[in-house]
């Protein structure tokens, strides 16, 4: 599956499709599943510094072509997962790359210095767009020169490659992606959820615990595909897409739109064979449409010759 | 081990209102072990409804390959669901979780399965399976009332079977304790599924050395990867120890979960 | 219908449900399907100072749940909309409520002063939500001093009631709201689309010719449904909400965070009787459930009376 | 008048690869008088897919209350739609927009009608029409292939029938405007519809005198009042002027609008 094969920063993917972060948890109940050393990466659940429970629940609503969460972060801390669930998920041939979050800066810094420290994390992720944080609020991922601080702290104590979750709950997403650029990004992963909410019409109260949630799902697709369009011809940061994906078409279209490699998230839970399942039809797309390497189509949308600076080498 | 397939709708009827009784046949079934455990069904082929939604397994009939399930049709894809006709397929993602453990009950003792609503269906095959371990079996199903109450007959065939609903249009008026009550019934063990408000209930009365409920929670993936369907334990109730209604439950001891 | 009767600045409603704007042109097409005058309003197309053709074609496309649209603001400009389109309208006995839309604030200031001295005109909307505006861009809709300026200068010339269209794309929808509310406005209309794109797979080109457009339908109503649960807390304005509006559990959802009438988009094209059916529905939900009135249920989400400032007098 | 009603399927058949002949019945088609118009359909109860598709009306049957639609079976909408069986309903939206004039043809004149892939349907009634107004018809439709190709017989029936295709494998190897230099075809009036590429060729033809074309655009309301489907007009082909293809069209004289 050469024509697959995709090169990032910090990572080489046998292919470019990968769970997102929050949607495969550690990899355990999917490895009962399937094979994890098929997918591209595995993006693992946010891990904080201390273990959290996260929101009460309820904590998943439906909504039309979507869903709402408000996990609210659970993880079992930085010491488990450094200690127990990265080395069991090192079995399998697979890069991981490690979603960190925190309430202030120090949290981040002190999550991303020890996890990029962990022989088997290929890269981080640092997630911004957490509304749970308590420093600043959602300033991490909304304030350009807060997110590119942030990014600059975590760059100085990594020794992993630094991609950056974008929030898509901004008025400009280009100026959030080039100060996380200036901040020492390495690339970006985008997007995370919409905030929503949903009401209970028996109760007259949220469906949610926590009352709003993050939208995720193929309702947000468009607002992904708009600004990973709007983000790839304004940085050269290559980008990890994602929201909403759930068929080859849709790979297609972040692919086109200005994506280097894709993240499933909401559609694992409709059907937990999607990631294997994607990665044998994407193959089988470009063979049947005479593609010869999926990073032919980044930026296709934009640029005439869909080359770009990340590919296979 | 957990399977996704499409399976066929051998029959599908309503058994009160808006209850529905759906069998379903395909390989699966012969995952199907242990009574209480559940699957996570995608009522069509489309994007939406997005989530799937789980179901407990009612009753399992290996030798056919076929299970039935009880559901009430409420919202959009319950309703969807119910429009299944013989031959159309379903989407099943399962067997999950763990079940009730039949082994608790020695042969020679009684249980008691106490169900409320749409929690009465799992008992049906544990109380199918306990009597054929020799265990004796008391069912106290709770209903709103008597037009959506089921199976009353079906649990009558496996041991004496107690109704109550909330308007006294069948049985005992008012909960599921007060059937208990009325009835001063006593056992071994409890079995019990249904609203948490009637799971506390029961854990207040003490009725019984040991017992064992069954959650429910809203659910994304059913299988234990999107903590969407966590709950504190009873141990260590506002901190970060947990259990998932899907994978680790949705039985759980009695005492266990913080209710 | 009393039940229904709704009273907002500038408005007596007959009932809380109105076609939104741009969904329904200056309501000629739609008067031959039913009589008008059972809406509780109408929101006419956005009227700019000149005509305007608007973008190039395709304008929409289609998306999970939901729809993208780059009109453009085609409208045959202020003279005619106040000459023509307003008087034919006004044979109806429905409330007029017209969509103001410009490049610069003087533009806004022109159409404004001018239409709102139509007889017929009972309240202005400022669409500060449109991608095209030349001064400032987006700005209208994003930055809250720009918004609360330009919503002074209107009220200044404007004859009627003025209501403010909010953006949803926006880090902190309560500080627009806010700043709106210092401006001087008499109400808020939320939401309006989300800004998505869509590629054709066979041409590897966005959809639209404008490349992005809004995002409207389903797909948005959490988006929708959050954002005026947090600014109906947070201001005494009135709210008339929409966003994926298309059956009466919409509606009541819509009220329950806060919402005191609502307008329907989008559905009017699945279903062009979606309003009238909605009237008689909603009517008769009440008396189902023992509703006396619907302003009942404004703001149940948060609030244990449900009672606000602006209901059937 | 323009109706909404869920009308009943009376037979939906595969005619060429991906293309489906739809024939539906129902009170709606005592509206529909002339041929060119369209109906829009919502191919389910659901949400999604969330717009109507526009599709034209191929031929009709008042005395039967039947009308007749051709169809490319292409995206999720319209798959949606070759699913359906005879008894199923569909959601009717019509009939929208104005037609082909056929008084604009003389009883002795020739007509040329011109079609190219999914744009041959409405000129099946044009022609039945034509000829019972006793306008001879040529027919020249193109199509991407031979077995994307229907209705040749059918047309052949009321007229001169040429064919044109893409790749060679039925009639003329090309476009409709070879075929029509091919055999020098000539008539007094032209009615084409089809891709704007064709219509675009078949204008700078200057074949006839007198012509008319229908468009496509994709489209929001159907009815005229959301601006999705305007078009400029060949006088003011960049100010403000414009038509509507839902509303004022989709049929346009040759010349009215800038293709
Ligand atoms: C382990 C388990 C076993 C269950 N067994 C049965 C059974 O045997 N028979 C039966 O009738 N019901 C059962 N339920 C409840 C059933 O899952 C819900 O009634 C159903 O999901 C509601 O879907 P809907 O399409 O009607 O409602 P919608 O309102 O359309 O559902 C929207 C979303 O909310 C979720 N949801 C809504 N209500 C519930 C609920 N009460 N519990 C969990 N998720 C909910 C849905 O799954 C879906 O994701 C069980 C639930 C669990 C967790
Ligand atoms: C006046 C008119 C008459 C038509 N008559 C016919 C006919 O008789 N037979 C036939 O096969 N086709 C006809 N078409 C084209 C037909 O409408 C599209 O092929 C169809 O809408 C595509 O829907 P889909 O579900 O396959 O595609 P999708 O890609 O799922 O459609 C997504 C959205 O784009 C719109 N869309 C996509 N392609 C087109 C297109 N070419 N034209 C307009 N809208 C489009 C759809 O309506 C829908 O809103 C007609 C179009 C118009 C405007
Ligand atoms: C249940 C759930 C939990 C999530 N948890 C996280 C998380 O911990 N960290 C994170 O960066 N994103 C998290 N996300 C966001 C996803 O990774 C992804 O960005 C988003 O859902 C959009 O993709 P999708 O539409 O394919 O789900 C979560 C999403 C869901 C649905
Ligand atoms: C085709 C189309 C045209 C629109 N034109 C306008 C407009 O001129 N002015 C405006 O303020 N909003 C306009 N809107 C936004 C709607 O009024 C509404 O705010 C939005 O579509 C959300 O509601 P909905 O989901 O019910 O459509 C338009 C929306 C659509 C779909
Ligand atoms: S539903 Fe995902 S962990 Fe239980
Ligand atoms: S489709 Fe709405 S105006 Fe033509």
């Amino acid at each position: 599956m050469s024509r697959l094969q995709t090169k990032l920063p910090g990572l080489t993917l046998k292919n470019p499709i990968m769970p997102a972060s929050g949607c495969f948890g550690f990899g355990r109940e999917f490895s009962g599943l399937y094979d994890l050393s098929v997918l591209g990466a595995i993006m693992i659940k946010a891990t904080t510094e201390e273990p959290r429970f996260g929101n009460p629940t309820p904590r998943v609503a439906e909504t039309p072509g979507g869903m709402l969460n408000a996990i609210g972060l659970q993880n079992p801390g930085l010491e488990k997962v450094v200690g127990n669930e990265i080395p069991w998920l090192s079995q399998f041939d697979v890069p991981i790359i490690a979603n960190v979050a925190g309430s202030q800066v120090e949290d981040y810094v002190e999550v991303a210095r020890t996890i990029s420290k962990s022989e088997y994390v290929q890269a981080l992720e640092l997630n911004i767009s957490c509304p749970n944080v308590k420093t600043g609020g959602i300033a991490f991922g909304t304030v350009p020169e807060t997110a590119k601080h942030l990014t600059k702290k975590v760059k100085e104590v990594s020794d992993v490659p630094v991609y950056v979750k974008l929030s898509p709950n901004v008025s400009n997403i280009v100026e959030m992606a080039k100060a996380v650029e200036d901040g020492g990004a390495d690339g970006l992963t985008m997007i995370n959820t919409l905030l929503g909410m949903r009401i209970d019409l028996k109760t007259g109260k949220p469906i949610l615990a926590n009352r709003t949630g993050g939208l995720s799902g193929p309702a947000i697709k468009p607002v992904a595909i708009r600004m990973i369009y709007e983000v790839s011809q304004q940085t050269t940061l290559p980008i990890i897409g994602m929201g909403g994906i759930s068929t080859v078409e849709d790979i297609l279209e972040f692919y086109m739109a200005g994506a280097s490699a894709v993240a499933v998230g909401t559609a694992n839970f409709a059907n937990p064979f999607i990631c294997p399942e994607l990665i044998e039809e994407l193959d089988a797309y470009l063979i049947e449409h005479n593609i010869d390497h999926i990073s032919d189509l980044t930026g296709r949308s934009w640029n005439k010759d869909g080359k770009r600076t990340y590919h296979c080498s | 081990m957990i399977k996704k397939e499409w399976m066929t709708v051998l029959s599908q009827k309503s058994i009160a209102k808006n209850i529905y009784e759906l069998t379903l046949e395909g390989e699966l079934v012969q995952e199907m072990n242990e009574p209480g455990r559940f699957v996570h069904l995608k009522v069509n082929g489309q994007m939406m409804p997005l989530l799937r939604r789980p179901i407990s397994i009612a009753s399992i009939d290996q030798a056919n390959s076929r299970f039935t399930m009880i559901y009430r049709a409420e919202g959009e894809g319950t309703k969807l669901l119910a429009e299944k006709k013989a031959g159309d397929t379903v989407d099943v993602l399962g067997p999950l979780g763990n079940g009730f453990p039949i082994e608790e009950a020695q042969p020679g003792e009684t249980a008691i399965l106490v169900g409320g609503g749409i929690g009465v269906p799992p008992l049906y095959e544990l109380s199918k399976r306990l009597n054929e371990r020799g265990v004796k079996t008391i069912h106290v199903l709770g209903f709103q009332s008597a037009n959506v109450a089921f199976y009353m007959e079906k649990f009558s065939e496996l041991g004496e079977t107690y109704a109550a609903t909330v308007d006294g249009t069948l049985g005992t008026k008012g909960f599921v304790t007060d059937a208990i009550h009325q009835y001063n019934l006593q056992a071994d063990i409890l079995y019990s599924c249904g609203p948490v408000s009637m799971l506390k209930a029961l854990e207040g009365l003490h009725l019984t050395k040991k017992g064992f409920i069954s959650l429910e929670e809203r659910m994304g993936c059913g299988i234990g990867a999107c903590f969407a369907c966590v709950c504190h334990t009873q141990n260590d109730p506002t901190g970060t120890e947990y259990r998932k209604v899907c994978s680790d439950g949705p039985v759980f001891p009695i005492g266990e979960v913080a209710l």
